[in-house]
Parts: C-alpha cells; structure tokens; sequence
C-alpha cells in the first residue's frame, strides 16, 4: 500500500476544517443520540436488546463519509453508528426501538434490526458473523450488475472466529467484488477479552491478505487523520481497480455489552484501560483539536448541540407518538406474495 | 423428457427469459453438471450467471441471499441434503426472516436445490431428507415434485416466488420420466394422481411411483380403491386438498421419505385427526423412515425403505384383507438399492 | 434453589465426583456466568477444565465431539438455541450418528446446553425453540427440564449419559424456584405433575407452569380436572405415560414452545391418534406457536405465548363450558414480555 | 523452521535404505490394495460410494512412520490410505467395503467411513471438513489428559474452503495444541479445478501461519525425500515443544474422484497433467532409486508383491465369506447404553 499516507492531515491547509466540522458533527450527532437512548432505556419503554456504539463512532463517520448513498452497508447487533453515519432516518430508528409502526421494520426487528434501503443500509443481524455473506453477496450482485457500487460489511472481533467470515473473504477474493470488511475490533466480545478466544501471535490482517485480499490495513481510531487517509485510500482503490479491501479498526466501547449502563464495576476489564481510551476518545480528541484551531468553534459547537438536541426530541417524540403495529400485523408479511398467516 | 433433463430446462428457460436469475453450485459447470440437471448452462449463458462454487455451504447460501434482496433470482444447488446442514444459519436465520424481520421491505427469492441420496451405500450421510426441518420454519416454502413434468413447472415458478424456495429432488427420480397426471400445478397445490373412494394415501416424492404401484395392486386383486395425492409442496401443505379427500375416503395412509419422529407425516396426521369435520373409520396409518440413522450396508438397508409391496401390506392390514405374500413380493425391485437401470452408484 | 443455581449445582456436582468432564461456553467464565449456570466454576476447578471459547459453534462443537469419543464428558453452553442453527452440520452428522456409524465401537457423551429466549423484545433471531428438529433425528436425546429440581437430577443423568444430549433450559424458568412434585425423574421419564380424570395435557418448559395456573383455575371453577403431563425429556418420548393417561381422560390437549408445524404436538397428537387402545371423546387440541418469524415489538408479541389463560380458554372450549372473560384475564401477567420481576431484559 | 534439511536424504548413507524400503513397502501395499478394490469394484459386491487413494499414498505413509499407534489420526471420504498407512485391519476394511459384519464398522459406515481405534484411526467422515474439529478435539483430550500424544488431522484442499477449517485451527493455536493439520492438495475438489475455488494468490501456509500456528510448510510428494525430512522435523518439534503444526502437500488423484475409474476424457482436466504427474509418481520414483541402489532389489520387491498380494486375496475372502449382518443389527445401536430401536 501507498506509505506516504503518514502526512499528519490534522495540521494541514485550512481545507481540511470543513471535513474535520463533518466528522465532528455525525460523531457528535451518534454519541448524542446513542446517550439519549442509555438515559432513558431504563424507563422501559424501548423494550429490545439494545448494544450501544458509543466509543465506536468514528470509523462508520468516516466511511460514510468517503462513500455515497448507492454503496451499500450491512451491520451487527451493534449497529445504531453504521446506520446513522449512513444516514438512516433517525426517526424511523427511533420509533423500530419502541417497537411502533412507523419503526424502520414495523417494530418486528427491534434494535438489532435496522435497515433503511433509500440511503443503501442494507440491514443489521443479530446473529454473529451473520451479515458478513449478505453484504458479500451484495457486492457479487453489484459485479454482475456492473454498478461500481462498493459494499461495506461491518464486523466485530468475534466475527472473526466465525468460519463464515473465511468463506466469504475467500469468495470476495475469488471473484475481485468491490468489498471492503470492516472489522472494529474493541477488544471484547460481550464480557470476554481477546486473549480467551483468539492466539497472541494472531494477525487477522495478514491472514486477510494471505487469503488474496490486496487492499488490507490495521487502523485504530486513537488516529483520526491517518484513519481517514487510509480509509480514503483503500475505498479509492477498491472504487478504481476493484477488489475487496479488508482493515481492523481498534476502537473501545464505553457502555456494557448490552444495555445502558457502565459495566467496569463487574470486573472483566480494568478501570485504569476504560480511562487511557476514554482520553483518547476520538470525539474528544477532535474537539480539543477543533477549539484550537476553529475560530468561535465553541459557539458553533453549541448551535450544534442544540440543533442535535432538539432533533433528538423531536425523534423520541414522534416514537411515542406514532402508533403501535395493530396486532393483526404480527402475523402479516411471513411470505412476501401474500403476506398473512393462513 | 427426463426429469433431470427437464430441471435442466427449468433453469434454462427462466435464465433465456429473465436475465436476472443466476445459478450456481458445487460442480454445477463441471462435465456431469450435477447428474444432468445443470449440464452446460454457463456455456449458454457465461461464467457470471452460472459457476460452481468454493466448499462453503454456508456462506455460498449468505452470499446468495446477499444477491437476492439486491434482486437477482438465485438458483444454489447441493448434491445432497445432508451437506446443507452446515448452511442452517444462514436459511433460517437470514433467508426465512428477512422479508418479515424488516418489516416487507425487502424479499429473498432464492431457490435452493437439494437432493436427497438414496441407495448403493449412501449411509447415515449422504440419504438425509430433511424436509420437516424446513416446514418447520416459518417463511420457507418447501417443494419436492414427484413428476418430470412437475419437476420442471415447480422448479420455474419457484425461480420467480419472490420467498426462499427449498426445492428437494429425490435421486432416484432424476432419471424417471414419468408424465404427471392431468391438471395444472403450482406451489402449493397438491396432485391428486390417482382418485379412489376407500383411502386416502398421502405421500412425496419417489414414495408417489411406490404408491401408485401399490394402489394398482390393491385395485386389481383387492378391490380397494386408494386416492393418491402427492403432496408435491411440503409447505405451504394443501390442507385442502387433503382434508377433502379424506372427507371423502375417511381413511387416511400418510407416507413421507423423511424420518418419523416430528416429521412430515406426523404433522398431516395430527392435522387430519384435529379436524372438526373429519370422522375417521380406521386409525390412520403412518409410514416414514424409522428413527435411525441409515446403515450402509447392503445387507442393512433391505427393510430401510418403504415399498409398494410395505404399502401395500399396511393397506391391506386395515381392510382386513389376506395378504398374500408372493404376490407382495412381485411389487419388489430385484435390487433393494437401485431403483433399476437408471442408477447404479456410486454416487 | 433456584432453577440458575441448581443447573450450576448439577455442573458442579459432577465435576466434583467425575474429574473426566469439562465445560465449556461463550461466556462460562465471565462475571455473569450464563445467566449464574456457570458462575465461578472456573475458579474452583481451573481454565483446563472450564473455559470461555471462540464464538464458533460449529467447530466447538466438532471439537467436543472429538473431546467425547476420548473419553472426556463434555457440557457445552449456547446463549441461545439460535446461534446453536450454525452447528448443526457437527450435531446431525457427527454427534448424533457417530456411535451407530462406526459399529458401537466409540460414543460420544456430550451434553449440548441451549437457552430459549424469550421476553422483552427478543425478536425473530433470540427466541426460537428447535425442540423438534433435535427430536427428527436419530441418536439425539433432547432434554426439556421445567422444575428447578428436575433440572438438577436430569442434568446430572445427561453428563453421565454415553450419549449426545440436547438440554434445552427456557430463559424464564432460571430464576423460578419450583419444586418439583414428588417422585423420581429421569431421562425418558415424563412427570404427572398433577393428576385429573377429564383431560390430559401434556406440556413442556415454561408452559407447564402455565398449564398448571391453568389447571388450578378450571378445576375450581369449572370442576374440570386436567392431568398434566410434563414432558421433560422431548426424546425419548415417554409414550406409555401419555398412552396411560390418555387411556384414562380421553382426552388431549398438547402443548409446546415450538413451532407448529412438523412439530413436537403434532408429534404427539399423531402419536395419540394413531394408537389402536385409544379412543378419544373429544378432538385433541394443540397449542404451539404459530407459523410465522416472532416479532420484536412489545405491542406484537402480545398474543404470541400461550398462557394460563389461552390455555384454559382452549380446554373450556372443548368442554363446551362458558368463558368468562374477565376471570381468565386475571390468570394474566401484567406485563406480556416477562415473567415478573425476575427477568427485565435486556437479554 | 530449520533450513538444513534440504540435504539429499536419498543420496545419503545406508543407513537409510532401511526407511526407505519401508516406505516403499508401506505405499505399495496401499497401492496394490487399491487397485485390487478398483478391479473388482465393477463386479458389484462393494455397494457404497469409493474415494481411491490411488497416486496419494506417500504422505501418510511416511507420517504413520514418524508416528506411533498411539498417536491419533482422523480422515475424509478419501481414507484408506490414511486409514491402511496407520496400521488399520486390511481384512476388516475389505469387509467393511463389502458391507459385512465383520467389517470395521459392522456394515453401517462403508468405505467413507473407517475406523480402527486400537491404532489410533479414530474416523472418517463423508463430509468436507465434518472431521477437522473433530481431530482438534481429540488433540484437545490429550491435552487436558497430558498424554503428549499427536492428533494427525488429514484434509483435502476443498476442506480448507469450509469454515470450520478456521475455526479449527483457531483453537488449537489459542490453546496450543499438539495437532498436525495435513492438508493434502490433489488440485481438484470432485471435477473442479483449484482456480474456481480460491483466488490464484492463495497462500493457505500463510494463513495458517499468520492465525498464530508456529509450524508450518508447503510441500509436494514430487520431493520424497524433503517431504520425509520436513515431516519428521515438524512433528518432532511438536512432539518437543508443543503447539500445532500445519502442512500443505501438492499431490495427485490418478482415478476419478468416486468410483474405480479413469476419468481424464471426461475433460475436467489435462490428459498431459496427468501424464506429467505419473512421471514422478512417487512410487515409480522409489522403486527405480531402490532399484539402482540396493543389491537384489528385483527379486526382494517380487517376494513382497507376491507377500501383498495373498494378503489381499486372503482379505477379500475373508470379506466375502464374512457373514451379512443380521437384519435387525440394522435397527440396532442408536444408542450407547439400551442399543435397539424402540
Ligand atoms: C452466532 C452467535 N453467537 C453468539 C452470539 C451472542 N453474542 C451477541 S453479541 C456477541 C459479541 C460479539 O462480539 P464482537 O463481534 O466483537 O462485537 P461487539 O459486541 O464487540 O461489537 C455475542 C457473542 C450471537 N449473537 N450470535
Ligand atoms: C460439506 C460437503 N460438501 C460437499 C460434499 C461433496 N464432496 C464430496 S468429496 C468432495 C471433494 C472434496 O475435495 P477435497 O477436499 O479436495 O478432497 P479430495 O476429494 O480431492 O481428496 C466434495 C465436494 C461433501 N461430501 N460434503
Ligand atoms: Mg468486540
Ligand atoms: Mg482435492
């Protein structure tokens, strides 16, 4: 891969601000959402399991960034980042995790299934490893439909140990799809530390490459701009010779697995790691950054905030305002011709 | 036509007619092309429309289920069901939810061929016909034709169902070329191919052609009258059609090529008993493949399947009739692990 | 005890008395411990003997096989039945065959522990409950324990069973305490867990505990006096005592967590019915869940399960009694997506 | 790895005519029972489908050399050589082919489906990649029992397309493992050529390597006496230092994949591939060295094909005089403890 991608873009020309603004503000926008939900989950009124992105924002701002609206995604359990980076209606998102009818599947997939079709998010699985063959076979219809649409399928570190993930590489590398995996790799899976399921000498990114994948790189968040300048290029390339492109992201989540709460009192992992990637937390880092170098970033920042806040509102709102399913709908759209049960 | 030829011209004519339908598979392009039925198709219609496959059951069937919500028509082939099990996931989990998962905004036309082994020592591995596992899913349809001509208008109007279509093909009736009776098929309907006012024989796939020999028998020398209906699709089951035949016969002989316990014939029966307005006259009788796995020896398998000369046995048993041994014997082929000529292992 | 407790107590027990079993998750040895069935056990008998795994089912379960034809008496632990749908090719093909297929000479004594979800928006992909696939298959046994008792003493059997074992635990019952009645379980053995002249139910997992409310509220109401069958092990059926039963009440009403179709009640139903000692007065009836994918919405999953209610609804119908409707709401949770305060989601 | 071992093992000292006469023993025997079977497979008496390992006996050979009873082998559908170089029963392998009683299996498994436990032939399995965990887990076993015996894990190249594969492997380097995975390359998967199955950059060594597993080599039966060193070198570090081990072996199928066939004009691949492949067919190889090198070669090689080949008759009598099973063993041992069916 190209090495000259080091050049440290932060401390770059004034162009640049614009794109680190955008960033900031679907960074900002996610983690604003994401803690929305968390304080008022325990009300109960969003009754599904919920796993949250915040920590992991970074990554999915980026790509959705560098791509378009024609490329597709397909995302996990933990999947309220990829789908709002996306752009997926917030509202709709909203309203799915109340389980209403104006949720993005009609309240029957909950948070774990989101999908917006019209901004190309393809669908999320609650099942691990689950969408990593979907999203491949999303790119093997985009190849022989001859679009140049890129598809993205994000993963976590566990999915690595799915035998399906194999497969599917295999197969994108097999017949050149434009692909790229996007392994974010927080370092556990629910409770359980790297170490437990996978060897110390691994290296996914060389086992990627080995399978023939060409365009493959270990990232980590804690750099924002060689982030983006390596995501940059790997999309590029896949957009400009085809092919898959595979990179592991190192990132960390802040809350437990499942649910709103902080979860370092329980003991799977250390405080003192929570505190070094909380100080390092992108969104943090960009902000500090930002008020250094904007000029009245602060007022920005909080016209920002409200704007956000008040759309949120307005999501929550219109979530428990909109309606519940009729009940007659939980045994309609079983088959996609004639939709009802018997 | 044979019905392997004419599973061959299904995939043909909906590929010539719609562009959007691919096929692929294990050994799908190779010179066999799977027992016939997918014999140069990519030479037709090039490597991008139909190619054979890694070794991957599992996320060959994300991967076609990829494609089909992007809207190409899949066609994926196994050469035997029981390598299928490693793609459970995958059509459980994603093809059978989707559609209703994400609220009907998108759907998973994918029809995934599966054949079932039989004979010349396929053993516990490689003679699996696991169609109740598929009933059992909501969101799957399940079709098993029994006739050539079936074979190939099922197998189209599978391609275009907009659902996952599991479409399973016996081995053993590749190279049969029975015509189907009179009268149209599509899935979902049932075949009444043969009418009869004493019992009702409810039974799939190559147990139909043992059947049919059996009802002939029973007719000419017994004077019992069997109306046969092949099933022909495992789900949506035509509770219709069977439930007025039994209405009709109230008596009911239900035969499935799948293993007994929670298996296909358990659940018709249990339906025809749950029924309000049936009043059987005998107990029905029920007759699957035993709760075993299948041996492979020759010497083992003799009793491994049903045949006409079983069938009729248990018949004759409810009518109370004499059963004449050697006669039963004639129903038997010389060879209890190939069908005849057709197929002779070893694969 | 709780139910939770006494699954950790089983484990625990025989990894005491026999020093050749391990154990082993997605989770066993986190600070949650499976839902407190596994909790601490590492630190008493160490990371060779109880370990956390790689999230890969389908070679974790090959591995376990491999680790059980050595000799070793392997319990493996799945979150849910639904992640279990990747290793089925390991369960159908090795598991379950492998004692049969190689002549008798190895066995392989794994115990295969999956969790039905169930509640708080668990969805189409956290709630399934295959009792009946594992059921179809030979070899298999398959374990359903509804008392927090019964638990214990059948789990412990299923460690010790040369055998696969498929021990099928429902996420509501792990914090019930339900003592079972008396007299002794074991693996093939269902429990009369009441007994009545009018009808016999015959029920699994959380539905017992269902069908019991609903007993109760028939018998003192109605005088309508149901025996109830609690299945507990799913395979081997215990027919005779549901035979017995039957026999006595004529009457059946079957109910399962399953779905309905190819299922474990029609399974049942088709059992009943086609057993020539028995006549039935009235039509059996059978609850499942219905044939569609479960939604996640708290406002569609309303008249998902089954309840004390639904139930009693059903056997007032058979028995042409009146349904007062605002008794049977009583019979109601509060909240249709958990079971009270033991279980609030999220998971 | 240890780079010494180039040295021309064939050229050396007397020492080693020894093995190398074993060797050749071992293949042909394996060689001629095959072909025997390929003979007679026509005639009809051996019902159930046949993977001969006609043109692939070096590689285990020469492992079941370097390994003791003790040690534990699993298989594929293409098993006897695997299952013969290990010391399995000739007689009750023909038998079981037969589908007699006194066959390895009693009947019920069939030629994919072998096994001789007092030599640590612990199975076959009819399914591509079906016995890979399974191998792990016995490897698994010894460990937790502290044996240090080695689990052999034998594989075709299309097993290395199934997940479990991966997930297999992970393991065994996650809890080091004392495994040697033997992946042995014929080129084809039934009729279809590597290249429409996995992408020509391909390097499963690699793979295997970068997934954390210490040992691990590309070799060919082409290069006797290489393979010999290589092999014994890594399982002697296994059998040392622990930890799993994985090798590649480019090998040939001269038969059809299923059945007693040639199948070259069926045209799935190169009558001149084939040809090339039958030069150095590893046997022929051997015999004509032994031939230059060892006095009265001639006459010693007649005696053992005379020696092979009443063995052979003498099992394919046994075979055929072996009794059929009884009719109801059919329905027997389901299960382990109360064996019959209801
Ligand atoms: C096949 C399967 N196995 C297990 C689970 C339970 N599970 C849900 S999320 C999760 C953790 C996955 O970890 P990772 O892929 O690293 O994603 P993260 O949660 O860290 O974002 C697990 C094991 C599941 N949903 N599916
Ligand atoms: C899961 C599964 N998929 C497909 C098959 C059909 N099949 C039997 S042997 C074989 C070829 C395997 O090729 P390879 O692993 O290279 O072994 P070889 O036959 O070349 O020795 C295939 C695809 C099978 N038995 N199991
Ligand atoms: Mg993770
Ligand atoms: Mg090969």
């Amino acid at each position: 891969m190209d090495e000259q991608i080091g050049t440290k873009w932060m401390k770059m020309k004034k162009e640049s601000e614009k794109e680190k603004k955008v960033i900031y503000k679907t960074m900002k926008r996610i983690r604003m959402i994401e803690e929305a939900i968390a304080e008022k989950y325990p009300e109960g009124k969003m009754r599904c399991p919920t796993h949250l992105s915040i920590g992991q924002e970074l990554t999915p701002t980026i790509i959705s960034m560098l791509t378009s609206k024609r490329d597709k995604a397909v995302s996990t359990h933990r999947c309220h980042a990829h789908y709002l980076a996306k752009g997926g209606s917030l509202k709709r998102m909203i309203a799915e995790l109340h389980g209403k009818t104006n949720g993005c599947c009609k309240g029957k997939g909950g948070s774990m299934h989101l999908i917006d079709m019209k901004v190309g998010f393809m669908g999320s699985s609650a099942i691990v490893g689950n969408s990593i063959p979907v999203g491949t076979g999303i790119a093997l219809a985009e190849k022989i439909r001859k679009t140049n649409n890129i598809s993205i399928v994000y993963l976590g570190d566990a999915a690595t140990e799915e035998g399906v993930f194999y497969e599917s590489i295999n197969f994108a590398a097999l017949k050149k799809l434009d692909i790229l995996y996007v392994c974010e790799n927080n370092l556990y899976s629910v409770y359980t530390p790297l170490k437990e399921r996978q060897p110390p000498n691994r290296n996914i990114v060389e086992t990627v490459k080995s399978m023939g994948v060409e365009y493959t790189k270990n990232l980590t968040e804690r750099k924002t701009e060689d982030l983006y300048k390596e995501l940059k290029l790997v999309l590029g390339k896949i957009k400009k010779n085809g092919g898959p492109g595979f990179v592991e992201v190192e990132t960390y989540r802040w809350r437990e697995h499942c649910g709103p709460n902080y979860d370092n009192h329980i003991g799977y992992r250390n405080e003192s790691e929570f505190m070094e990637y909380q100080k390092t937390d992108p969104l943090n880092m960009l902000e500090q950054m930002l008020t250094k170098e904007v000029v009245e970033f602060e007022i920005w920042k909080e016209e920002l905030e409200k704007r956000i806040s008040d759309e949120i509102s307005r999501a929550f709102e219109y979530a428990e305002q909109s309606p519940w399913p009729e009940e007659t709908e939980g045994i309609k759209g079983i088959y996609a011709d004639n939709g009802s049960y018997k | 036509m044979k019905f392997c030829e004419l599973v061959r011209k299904a995939i043909e004519d909906e590929m010539d007619k719609d562009e959007t339908v691919i096929c692929y598979g294990l050994g799908v392009t190779d010179p066999k092309g799977v027992f016939g039925t997918t014999k140069d198709l990519h030479k037709k219609f090039g490597n991008k429309r139909v190619f054979d496959m890694p070794t991957s059951e599992n996320g060959m069937t994300g991967i076609g289920v990829g494609a089909a919500i992007m809207g190409l028509k899949v066609i994926m082939t196994h050469q035997r069901v029981d390598f299928f099990l490693l793609a459970m996931d995958q059509v459980v989990n994603s093809a059978a939810k989707m559609h209703y998962m994400y609220g009907n905004q998108l759907n998973c036309p994918i029809v995934i061929r599966l054949i079932i082994g039989r004979g010349w020592g396929q053993g516990p591995t490689h003679s699996q016909s696991l169609q109740a596992w598929f009933a059992h899913i909501p969101g799957l349809k399940v079709v098993m034709p029994t006739f050539a001509e079936d074979a190939y208008t099922l197998l189209r109007e599978a391609i275009q169902d907009p659902n996952p279509v599991i479409y399973l093909e016996h081995r053993w009736l590749h190279e049969t070329n029975e015509s189907s009776v009179k009268g149209n098929i599509s899935i979902g309907k049932a075949r009444i191919c043969r009418e009869g006012k004493h019992c009702t024989i409810v039974s799939n796939s190559y147990l139909t052609l043992e059947s049919i020999k059996a009802a002939s028998y029973l007719s000419e020398r017994h004077g019992i009258e069997c109306e046969i209906i092949d099933l022909a699709t495992v789900k949506p089951i035509d509770e219709k059609t069977i439930l007025e035949s039994v209405k009709k016969t109230r008596r009911i002989c239900v035969l499935d090529t799948g293993f007994e316990i929670c298996g296909l014939a358990s659940e018709i029966i249990s339906m025809v008993c749950i029924n309000n307005e049936i009043e059987l006259i005998d107990k029905p009788i029920k007759g699957s493949m035993k709760d075993i796995p299948e041996p492979t020896s020759y010497g083992l398998t003799k009793n491994t399947y049903l045949d006409a000369a079983d069938i009729s046995r248990k018949l004759l048993k409810m009518f109370k009739e004499t059963i004449v041994e050697n006669e039963l014997m004639k129903l038997k082929p010389t060879r209890h692990d190939i069908p005849g000529d057709s197929f002779k292992g070893p694969f």
